[in-house]
């Protein structure tokens, strides 16, 4: 054990900081889940990229620095602290990129990843549809493959594709083999959203705003050559993908410690010092946000010395967001019947509190995420 | 001893349910909202007519004379429906504080709705609609024309509740009736009595949905993690019930014990609508986190009301200082 | 609505109080289950009858005095308020005493309650079975007819027996059809608890007392007669016994208040009174047994009326458990390392909290309760 | 940045708990508590021979020399198994304050144990086999034998940790070294680990039993409500762990934010311990409520301990005034 950083650790912050306070917006971007804000977040990517800060853990080859977790963890911790915009381009640079990168043929890494590096192309992802919400095996929508065998041809539907509504591609799993159920039979397809037989439907969410979509598929052309990982194995690439995704990457710790300083800051301002309630109330958040980050970084030292995340990262899931939700309605709480105004100073908290809200929700709803703990780490038996 | 309602005031409780069911359905309020309209006129006036606007104003000023236990089931069934405006303002606040008023008669009739700011907000809401504002002057209330205040929009949460800042209150309105203590209790016990409406509703409309939505080859309400979460939701809610009711009670013999009994249903009430709303979005999953399901109108009406009138910690360290003696 | 005491009401309360305070014995009783405690709360009882408060809702001719609920609130408000000793006829009197009441005969009404009302005979339950706890209706103790049809003939074996340990008589349910199967041909039997062929085995429980027992019955002869509400429908009967334990007899609310009273007044002695999370904490707890008192007198004044008690009651049980383990939680808390203490000044904090713990678990786990009330009053689908 | 242990201490740790899972199982604990005995005499001088008992103490006493980091997983071991006796006192607090002095041999070879009373507490435990106990003067320590003291015997919760009151103080003893802040925060970290490993032990025990019992014709463990309940308490107890072994570095390193890391590690394990026993028991149904059953021997020991060395909220509030100043 030693939670000191090495001098290429402290060099690697110094070098983040500083570009980080010479390159930050001042004016906080609008929504990326508007038109306007998209596009704005995608300039601000095509910066981080000149930078070559946006795919810090990427080999140098694609845009990145070859950064291992921990360096990952400390640009987090730079990036969220320095204020910088939400990334637009999460799907395709923390889920999908990753995949390609272990997965992908050498064709596939040429052809997406310096693109997505650049957020030239944005990226959706496509898991769920409608009737296979948290029962993600129950996928219907399918791909067939063409009389000359070079294309997939895609019918059904998709739904809560976040970014869909203005991103260029999009991934997902489609049923190959109709004979086929439940995990088998399913193969991880990536394709263009303008392709002919595509529809995107935006879904305006809570606060208005379409962070997501659904995505009709009909008889949409796919060439063979988009498949990852190989026909009949899109549970498995996906499975790699969405236990990444809730394991480290989804919410890495910086962002909730830096809401919780934000928190702390709000009940200097505005809070009563010697209401101990609301202090101790603050501390345990000050806490989780801090266990968090430790878990994160045994979590992060296991994967550097050849361990692996399991079903471990289930409980992850269920603490970030669980903590996100009480932060903001503390935060709510602080602010009283200000915080019934949307468009305030305290906007931000309003908005983040909707946001909250969709986190035990979304990537399997916490209900799933507590029993796969029960069942693949308690070992109970399978209801 | 005997704590329950009499059928009169049952059967009338059923007859606005069934009214607000039929007239004032999910689409109606939906259509509130997207007008930007504030209210649904034509609701108002029946609301009027039904005797249920007035039902705390004084028979000689043409109201229905009744108390506050005649009135809480009513407040409760239009928390159900969310029936947008300043409706449980008007009705109790606004009866209160304007009996014996010229404003009285158009309480009465419908013609005037009444809105407040009581407790040092910044914000009040309704202004669109209301044509009179009801301030705090030290321990009295002044009544003001909405029309003699500069108002300026902002945007709330709840568009069944529109928010304005005001200025130009240093002079304006006339003292009215009521003081100011009485008054916020009585809007602090009606928001008590609509959020538990609110409650109810929001759990009903998870109760459908658990009931409908399939996964894994099951309803999801056949679910023992549904089903715990909305019981313990309908635990909280229906704890709260008889502490609004016995505040009623409180509120109308100007007991003793009524800012201690308000403030218990108020806080009680705001933490059973904070657990109804998030349970009702977790049995719901992404449906219930889109602007197209219903369940948002309701819970933002409920995240609107949480906080006002006095948010459940201000009410709970009121009861406090009731209990275990003042800080 | 009318939340004021009517005169008769106010006069019962005051002669209620006058005796109580004349007769509650001044120096605490040891725990009634301790084979001394037992005797000790057995001649507490018979002096109770003497003063005809033993039973208070019973037809006057059965030793009561036919108080309606308000009054059975009244009485049980003056009870605890005076800090008489716990009820160690609880079983008979408020279980098994309304029920014989309500579905026995003539015969059974005459030789059961007098002797229950006077102490002179001491119940205890019998419903579980080490098979079937929170599952009740699997239940596998037999009762076979013998040949002349005058007697049960008695096998098996019942845990959890409340009081067991020192009482005199058992009720429960037993299987007299054994192609049965569930909640049919189950048969309500009454027993004295020295019949032959009974054994009685103490359980400790986790304070070290014998609180309750397995009790084994082998070839136990018991008299015809004393089935109570017919052959085959022991379901039914216990259901009633159960749903008026659940809904109202187990836990009036004056235990709570009386509980948060004390706990008031050790916050004054011992707490600190800046500490408002505490403040709170303990003015939660005051909200919650008044809103479980408030809750109670709704539901009287609707039986009162001619309603009925259902699936509700379930709402009742978890309430005042889990209110009940927080109170004492919060006073161990206030106590800090002299709660680990149990024989000290505040031996009657460490008891309770360990006394609390059984709440949740008794008269049906409250995940039982909770299924009751998602299945039968919030209609959802059976699992 | 590398936040795990070595291969050695990993080694050390399970060579630890096998040990214990074969010679200390829950029945030689059930003998411990039926016999009075305090500890397990042979138990004690496994561990001393072993090295576990001096792995803090310095290699010039007879000692390991190891660091907080080395000790902090086989005090978790310690937990997990209940083991009786002052072992984690006699382990941390006892090697840190008698470094140097003539009991520090007994420490190495298991001939004294070492009990303490640091933060004001009206009792002791661990006297009956403890020959030393470290109280506080000041911000200083002084080491009293056991014999020169006048005790009394109380009953306490836990009989694998039986309590006193204790006087005749005032002037015996020797100052030894450590300060009472360093030695309080390594008997509260050395708490906080052991808590941990009690509550992984509790939820094992609940586990076993959920995977074993039948009810409604299925195992308990395949319902939803005991997955859930189960999986919320493991949360607590995962989330607490990283704490406690990051407390384990600052204390190791004599780091500035020493204070908040110790108590932000006990304040969690002792919540996490209350969930994992209050779980635990729910799981269990009646059988958990009796003296039978084992769980109640770790359930015992836990709500002993949280209060220890300063309880949650004692903790919380530390770490309060470290991060938000003080109040």
């Amino acid at each position: 054990m030693d939670l000191t950083e090495t001098a290429d650790e402290q060099a690697f912050r110094a070098e983040a900081r500083a570009w980080l306070e010479a390159n930050v917006p001042s004016v906080p971007l609008p929504s990326f889940d508007t038109a306007e804000g998209f596009e704005l977040h995608r300039q601000w990517e095509a910066k981080l990229y000149e930078g070559r800060w946006s795919a810090v853990s990427w080999p140098v080859e694609y845009g990145g620095r070859d950064a291992d977790y921990v360096k990952w963890l400390i640009f987090e911790e730079e990036y969220w602290r320095s204020g910088a915009p939400g990334r637009v381009s999460q799907n395709g640079i923390f889920l999908l990129g990753p995949t390609i990168i272990e997965v992908g043929t050498p064709e596939q890494k040429a052809r997406f990843l310096p693109a997505m590096a650049k957020s030239d192309e944005i990226w959706a992802q496509a898991w769920s549809e409608p009737d296979a919400g948290s029962d993600m095996a129950s996928i219907r929508s399918k791909a067939a493959l063409s009389d000359d065998g070079s294309e997939w041809i895609i019918n059904g539907q998709k739904i809560w594709a976040s970014r869909a509504a203005w991103a260029d591609w999009c991934f997902g799993i489609f049923r190959t083999d109709p004979e086929s159920s439940r995990h088998k039979g399913l193969t991880f397809i990536l394709m263009p959203l303008d392709t002919p037989g595509i529809t995107v439907r935006p879904i305006a969410q809570l606060d208005g705003d379409t962070g997501f979509a659904e995505i009709f598929f009909d008889d949409v052309h796919v060439p063979i050559e988009n498949t990852l990982g190989g026909v009949g194995n899109g549970w498995g690439v996906a499975m790699a993908t969405a236990g990444f995704e809730r394991g480290v990457s989804l919410r890495s710790p910086a962002r909730f410690n830096v809401a919780v300083d934000r928190l702390i800051k709000l009940w200097i301002k505005i809070g009563d010092p010697d209401d101990d309630t609301m202090r101790d109330a603050v501390t345990d958040l000050w806490m989780q946000a801090e266990g968090y980050r430790l878990h994160t970084y045994m979590t992060v030292t296991k994967l550097l010395e050849g361990g692996h995340i399991g079903s471990e990262s289930s409980l992850n899931k269920i603490f970030w967001s669980e903590m996100d939700v009480r932060a903001h309605e503390l935060a709510l709480q602080l602010l009283g019947p200000d915080a019934e105004r949307i468009d305030g100073p305290h906007e931000r908290w309003v908005d983040g509190f909707l946001f909250s809200l969709s986190g035990p929700l979304y990537a399997g709803t916490n209900e799933i995420q507590r029993n796969i703990i029960a069942d693949r780490v308690l070992n109970l038996p399978r209801g | 001893m005997k704590f329950s309602f009499t059928s009169d005031q049952q059967q009338f409780a059923a007859g606005l349910r069934e009214m607000l069911e039929r007239e004032f359905t999910a689409a109606h309020l939906r259509h509130v909202w997207e007008t930007g309209a504030g209210h649904d006129a034509a609701l108002w006036s029946r609301l009027a007519e039904m005797g249920v606007l007035s039902m705390m104003l004084p028979e000689a000023d043409g109201g229905m004379g009744g108390s506050f236990v005649d009135t809480i089931l009513l407040i409760e069934e239009l928390g159900r429906a969310a029936v947008p405006g300043p409706v449980f303002e008007t009705m109790t606040v606004g009866a209160l504080a304007l009996a014996g008023t010229p404003w009285a008669a158009g309480v009465a009739d419908g013609s005037v709705a009444v809105t407040a700011a009581l407790m040092g907000e910044r914000y009040v809401p309704h202004t669109a609609v209301a044509g009179v504002v009801l301030l705090s002057d030290h321990d009295s209330i002044r009544a003001i024309e909405t029309s003699q205040l500069q108002l300026t929009e902002v945007e709330g949460i709840d568009h069944g509740r529109q928010l304005v800042t005001f200025a130009g209150t240093e002079t304006a309105g006339a003292f009215v009736g009521s003081d100011r203590e009485t008054a916020t209790d009585a809007g602090s016990l009606a928001a008590a009595a609509y959020l538990l409406g609110l409650s109810s509703r929001m759990l009903a409309i998870a109760g459908d949905y658990a009931r409908d939505r399939r996964q894994f080859g099951q309803p999801i309400g056949s679910f023992q993690a549904v089903k715990h979460l909305m019981a313990d939701a309908l635990l909280k809610v229906e704890f709260a019930r008889p502490a609004v009711y016995r505040a009623a009670w409180s509120h109308a013999t100007d007991s003793d014990t009524r800012a201690r009994d308000v403030s218990m249903a108020k806080s009680l009430a705001s933490d059973a609508a904070q657990k109804a709303a998030r349970s009702a979005l977790q049995v719901h999953g992404a449906i219930g986190y889109t602007w197209e399901c219903d369940l948002q109108l309701f819970m933002k009406k409920a995240w609107a009301l949480m906080p006002a009138w006095g948010s459940a910690s201000y009410h709970r360290r009121r009861v406090s200082d009731a209990v275990l003696g003042p800080r």
